[in-house]
């Protein structure tokens, strides 16, 4: 065990520079070590590499997409091909990067560590959901491979119970990584009520664990209920069993109220761990304890319920009766307040703090921006009569961009280049950091911008070719895709630079009060090097800051 | 295209204006709202940029603030649900007095039938300034009939009917499409399927469509007659019971040679079989029946003139060969 | 465990309670009530269900929050049902046609229904052909052994001695398209 | 019980701080799983409710295909394993390990007839060619509602996903007996059991209410 006297209390800012050899979590050598290995770090570490793999495949496949939509008519693929490449965007998208990558990436990594305990509650199980997720990757490599799933990620019926073998492959894989999800799940819901360090009570956990708890709780009681209708739909492909199916007498909306009563929840699975990092980032740089805390925390939790509730505002033209409309859009417009709360408590945050405009803030600050717009556009599709014009089209696909990439993916990167330090030990240049974010907030915003108008001028969704008119606006939108994509090489060789040739990184390189700053970067094997008891709140920095001027006063 | 805003396409239909006036409503409240945070939060950036020796401000906490923002943006919210669900309600329940069109999507056509049974393909003509009312249904997989200019969008869903109604207000041709993802065929080159599958409403004045509904649509472009007129007997299901060979036992006389033949009557007369006998024999075929075929029971087809001139073209060309 | 041990007498006593109402859930299925007979069977069964959840599954003991997280999926599953069977119940109140499965004017069915109006037209008019119904058998003799005796079987009861396939009415193909 | 050597508690995982976090944790964990199976069935009833009401009469009609007979008994022995699954965990905490292999033995036994009852059941529907999704062909039934067929759809998924999970139980209370003989479980240390018990006693749970809402639709 490392014997490293600073980590323990308040670090007092200066890098640890004695220890040489000190013992961390990689240290362990070997391909074993990593296979199995039942510590939350390493499994995040593996996740993340996985994670970003299948962002790597997915984006891919959208630059496909939007290089086909360069010119109208036929550009580099036939129209099946088309339908197969957005569909596979759609589905590695979702279900292979997003949904895992912040929950289980940094979440696996730093949420034992934010509540000072040692391991998730069951560490075998986290590794587990690791395997999991891989044999589901395998069973979607198989269905990528072996041919034409081109029924959209949502699998609609009847389409995809008649569509060829293949989807049964992508269905098979996608139920598999949904038990991933919820063991996941259900670590993080134990770990948090259960492994928490003394005096870590349930007002003073970071807002980091507060957005993971929230998110596992979704994700426990919401994956079920995709298994099961995944499972409906094999069944039905294999039997033709005639639940979705109308040819044989099923109801194709059930199908979709089974589908999206999972997905909506789903999507904020994606959401809330983004703005449970962007929490942690705004208050870390305005060194500040954010403002409303319990607010924000609490928002969390309504957001994961409230999400159960309003699965139908994707089905307003689906052929629903008007009273399931009704309620539906009456219920979506409550579930939008949660996320206003917290928008407004962020920037309250900032209010009288010492802001320093370091890369991770840079993300959080520009999450705030493109989220707004995400969920204002929401707002649009909530209101039922402009949703009926708008549902299907551009616009929608630019709405949920605006979430999913300008929030979720923004704030996961924002994380990542905030927890780089700690996980790594390395630190990353800010100068090539602010510049990949430059590429990347430009390219999106003219990427997507451009697709709220084209929506709302009436240029319906998954189009393999459009008329003329659209032309102009859907070049704008391939040229600020390739931007985006440029964006993000330049980003992971920041990354990737650092880890060959980042210098060391202390404990605590910003200062900051939070736990994970209060052990070593990397951190050691059992994340403290002795038993943490939490003295301070995660957002004192007056304390900290007092320590600060009474070790200069000292020295 | 034809765009009424920046934003929005034409407004063609009588719902179109509401729907815009609360796109636009909603699009400057949340203009409002994007401007406040992110001017709020540009100010705030700037104005507390850490400076040396300035600490951070402990953080207060106000109830009032926010129960200020969550109930204000609540009672906005109710407003423009309360808003968007009546003037949904006037865009989705049809006036009595509409006319009923009925609409079959298939895997990448729309075909469209008028009350007195004429059919068209993936073109429909309509009469300007009256209500109508779409009754839809999907032979195979989901669809949806959406037309920007007017402000609508239904799935047609297979197995079920749904319903879509709308009142154009200016005649001229209009654009529709299909917004439920339904694929496209294997290896197919070119723009076909989901993407190809668009329908065209031919918005006219009241009398052209009274007299389009007597002669029905026009020969498509680059069909002569004889070519059009055997589509339709393809189409129309003709060859169920009428054979084209000359030699085939099929139920019904056959086409081949039929033009101008003398027929024995079930009434004991000859007749010859010229352009009347069969355009009446299309469109009332209990009228005169060949004997030897009494038991044969041929459903009434409804035909605009155009389209039985292009059926006995294609009659008389089976004849002289 | 920081409570005492509960004695096998309290099991078998509970255990014979959940005899009981199963019995009483087979005697209220006899009685005819019409629509009631489905909420008195969710009744019962939900009263058996929550002994064994109290005292097989010693809740009364847990956490609480334990309680909380199985009453809580229990809520979430009957709002999927609730909102699901809002929308599938209350479709056609408006519009007659939007939602309809049967034109209800002229009758006919909507689109993109024949196998299932093949099905029905099969029924109707009992035909099905011998060689079809003849190959279904082989493949399920082979699947599984006929069950010994007659089961006493559906509509009419003479019909289910005659076991053998001689009496059954010829029927048209069926085309059983394989996916 | 914290005085036992440390070869006896080898069971005790290090990164909780008491075993007595280690029991709270897996009870947590396990409510979880159950919550999460809770709403895996709840797809299955949903399907259900939603047909019953469409479709009433064929609902009816397809239960009284049904033997009730048989699912009454599966009821039963569902019910009599759910208690010697609640005498295991409650032996195995006194320390009475004799009993709790009993206990256990007779548990599987039970899961064991439950399937052969359900072989049956299933093997008589067979034959009659009450089958699932397509190859549903009552030839000797006369004319059945069409929706007859929507209900042996979710009759047969209905209980053979519940029957799969009685053979997962089966299979896992097979693990429990052979660790049990080993002498692994204590009344300091006998999680095992007592999860294993909670996973039957809901397996038994979807039973109950799977037996009244499918066999007994008057």
């Amino acid at each position: 065990m490392s014997t490293h006297a600073e980590s323990i209390g308040l670090a007092d800012g200066t890098a640890a520079d004695g220890a040489v050899h000190e013992e961390n979590y990689l240290s362990a050598k070997g391909i074993a070590s990593w296979l199995t290995t039942v510590d939350h770090k390493r499994i995040g570490i593996m996740y993340l590499i996985a994670v970003l793999l299948s962002f790597f495949a997915g984006g891919v496949f959208a630059l496909l997409i939007r290089t086909e939509l360069l010119f109208p008519g036929q550009t580099i693929m036939t129209a099946d091909q088309y339908n197969q490449a957005f569909t596979l965007h759609g589905a590695i998208m979702v279900f292979l990067f997003i949904i895992p990558s912040i929950p289980a990436a940094l979440g696996n990594f730093f949420l034992p560590i934010m509540i000072g305990a040692k391991d998730v509650a069951f560490p075998r199980l986290n590794l587990a959901s690791l395997y999991i997720w891989c044999i589901g990757a395998v069973f979607s490599l198989v269905a990528i491979i072996s041919g034409s799933v081109d029924t959209g990620w949502t699998f609609y019926t009847p389409y995809s119970s008649r569509a060829s073998g293949a989807v049964l492959w992508m269905a098979m894989g996608i139920f598999i990584l949904g038990f991933s999800s919820i063991l996941t799940g259900v670590n993080f819901v134990t770990t948090v009520h259960k492994m928490r360090a003394k005096g870590l009570h349930w007002s003073r956990l970071p807002l980091f664990v507060w957005g993971m708890y929230a998110t596992a709780v979704i994700q426990v009681l919401a994956t079920p209920v995709l298994a099961i209708t995944l499972l409906l739909l094999l069944v039905e492909k294999t039997t033709g069993l005639g639940i979705f199916d109308p040819a044989l007498g099923g109801d194709p909306v059930l199908f979709q109220h089974f589908f999206w009563f999972y997905s909506h929840p789903a999507v904020y699975i994606m959401i809330l761990p983004g703005m449970a990092i962007v929490s942690e980032i705004i208050a870390a740089f305005s060194r500040r304890k954010p403002f409303g805390y319990t607010y924000i925390a609490l928002s969390s939790v309504a957001i994961a319920l409230l999400g159960f509730l309003v699965w139908g505002h994707h089905m307003f033209t689906a052929g629903m009766s008007e009273y399931a409309v009704m309620v539906f859009s009456g219920l979506t417009m409550l579930v939008a307040i949660p996320s206003g709360v917290k928008v407004f408590n962020w920037i309250a945050t900032l209010y009288k703090g010492s802001i320093t405009l370091t890369t991770p803030m840079l993300y959080a600050l520009s999450f705030i921006a493109l989220f707004s717009i995400g969920g204002l556009t929401g707002i649009f599709l909530g209101t039922l009569s402009v949703d009926i014009f708008l549902h299907d089209t551009y616009f929608v696909v630019a709405h949920f961009h605006y979430v999913m990439v300008g929030g979720t993916v923004i704030a996961f990167i924002g994380g990542l280049h905030y927890w780089w330090s700690k996980m790594t030990g390395k630190v990353y240049s800010e100068r090539y950091a602010k510049v990949a974010w430059a590429l990347i907030f430009v390219g999106f915003n003219v990427t997507f911008l451009s697709q709220f108008v084209l929506g709302s001028r009436g240029m319906a969704r998954r189009y393999f070719d459009y008329l003329d008119h659209f032309h102009t606006l859907h070049g704008f939108s391939s040229i600020g895709s390739y931007i985006l994509g440029l964006g993000f090489v330049v980003l992971f060789f920041v990354l990737l630079h650092s880890l060959v040739k980042g210098e060391k990184a202390g404990p605590n390189p910003w200062n900051l009060a939070g736990y994970e700053w209060l052990t070593t970067s990397p951190p050691d094997a059992h994340n403290f090097a002795t038993e943490f008891v939490a003295e301070r709140g995660p957002y004192d920095y007056h304390l900290l800051d007092e320590n600060i001027d009474e070790a200069a006063a000292k020295a | 295209m034809e765009l009424s805003t920046y934003q929005l396409p034409a407004q063609l239909s009588t719902y179109a204006a509401e729907v815009d006036w609360l796109y636009y409503v909603i699009f400057w409240i949340s203009v409002a709202f994007f401007v406040g945070i992110v001017g709020v939060m540009g100010y705030f950036v700037v104005r507390y940029r850490s400076k040396p020796g300035v600490r951070a401000k402990k953080t207060g906490h106000s109830n009032t603030l926010e129960v200020a923002w969550t109930v204000l943006p609540l009672i906005l919210l109710i407003v423009l649900f309360h808003w968007g669900f009546q003037s949904y309600v006037r865009g989705s329940v049809a006036p009595s007095s509409s006319l009923d069109i009925r609409v079959r999507g298939a895997q990448w056509l729309w075909e469209f039938r008028h009350p007195n049974g004429m059919e068209e393909l993936n073109e429909v003509t309509l009469p300007v300034g009256t209500p109508i009312r779409f009754i839809m249904s999907s032979g195979d997989v989901l669809h949806s009939f959406f037309v920007p200019d007017f402000r609508v969008k239904q799935d047609v869903v297979p197995g079920r009917y749904s319903t879509l109604w709308f009142e154009a207000t200016k005649t001229g041709k209009v654009q529709a499409y299909c917004t439920e993802y339904c694929g496209a065929p294997e290896g197919a080159t070119g723009n076909v399927g989901h993407s190809a599958m668009l329908a065209t409403l031919n918005i006219v004045d009241e009398e052209t469509y009274e007299k389009f509904l007597e002669k029905g649509p026009a020969a498509p472009e680059g069909l002569s007659e004889a070519e059009w007129g055997k589509e339709l007997v393809e189409k129309s299901g003709c060859r169920t019971c009428h054979g084209v060979d000359g030699a085939s036992q099929m139920p019904a006389p056959n086409f081949k040679g039929l033009y101008m033949r003398e027929e024995k009557m079930t009434s004991g007369k000859t007749i010859v079989a010229d352009e009347n006998y069969i355009r009446e024999s299309i469109l009332q075929p209990q009228a005169k029946i060949v004997s030897g075929y009494e038991n044969l029971l041929m459903p009434p087809y409804k035909f605009g003139e155009a389209q039985l001139d292009a059926i006995i073209a294609y009659i008389k060309e089976l004849s002289q060969e | 465990m920081a409570h005492e041990e509960v004695s096998v007498r309290n099991y078998v006593v509970v255990f014979s309670v959940l005899l009981v109402l199963t019995a009483l859930t087979v005697a209220v299925y006899q009685v005819h009530l019409g629509a009631w007979n489905l909420v008195v069977a969710v009744i019962i069964a939900t009263m058996k269900a929550a002994l064994v959840v109290v005292v097989f599954m010693h809740m009364a003991h847990e956490a609480r929050f334990n309680a909380l997280v199985f009453l809580g999926s229990l809520l979430f599953a009957g709002i999927f049902l609730a909102y699901t069977l809002n929308d599938t119940e209350r479709r056609m109140e408006v519009d007659e046609y939007h939602g309809a499965l049967v034109d209800p004017e002229t009758g006919d069915w909507a689109y993109g229904v024949a196998e299932q109006l093949s099905a029905i037209a099969d029924r109707e008019s009992g035909a099905r052909t011998e060689e079809a119904r003849e190959a279904d058998l082989e493949t399920l003799e082979g699947a599984a052994p006929a069950a010994g005796g007659a089961e006493e079987l559906g509509a009419d009861e003479e019909r289910a001695d005659d076991e053998e396939a001689d009496a059954e009415e010829a029927s048209d193909e069926r085309d059983d398209k394989e996916e | 019980m914290e005085s036992s050597s440390s070869k006896e508690r080898s069971w005790f995982q290090h990164h909780f701080a008491s075993p007595g976090q280690q029991l709270s944790a897996a009870k947590l964990g396990m409510w979880l799983f159950l919550a999460q199976e809770v709403l895996f069935f709840s797809g299955i009833f949903v399907a259900y409710g939603i047909y019953r009401t469409h479709h009433p009469e064929a609902f009816s009609i397809g239960s009284h295909l049904l033997d009730w007979k048989l699912g009454g008994l599966n009821t039963v022995v569902l019910l009599f394993s759910s208690l010697t699954a609640a005498l295991a965990v409650r032996s195995s905490r006194i320390g009475d390990t004799r009993a709790t292999s009993r206990y256990l033995l007779l548990t599987i036994i039970c899961a064991c007839i439950f399937l052969v009852v359900k072989y049956f059941e299933y093997s008589a529907k067979f034959s009659h060619g009450l089958l699932p999704g397509k190859f549903f062909d009552p030839h000797d039934a006369g004319d059945l509602p069409y929706h007859v067929r929507s209900f042996f759809g979710i009759y047969f998924v209905a209980t053979g996903v519940h029957g799969l999970h009685v053979l997962i139980g089966i299979g896992y209370f097979i693990f429990l007996l052979v660790r049990n003989n080993q002498g692994r479980f204590s009344p300091a240390y006998n999680t095992p059991i007592d999860m294993g018990a909670l996973y039957w006693h809901l397996v038994d749970l979807i039973w109950i209410y799977l037996f009244p809402l499918l066999y007994l639709i008057d």
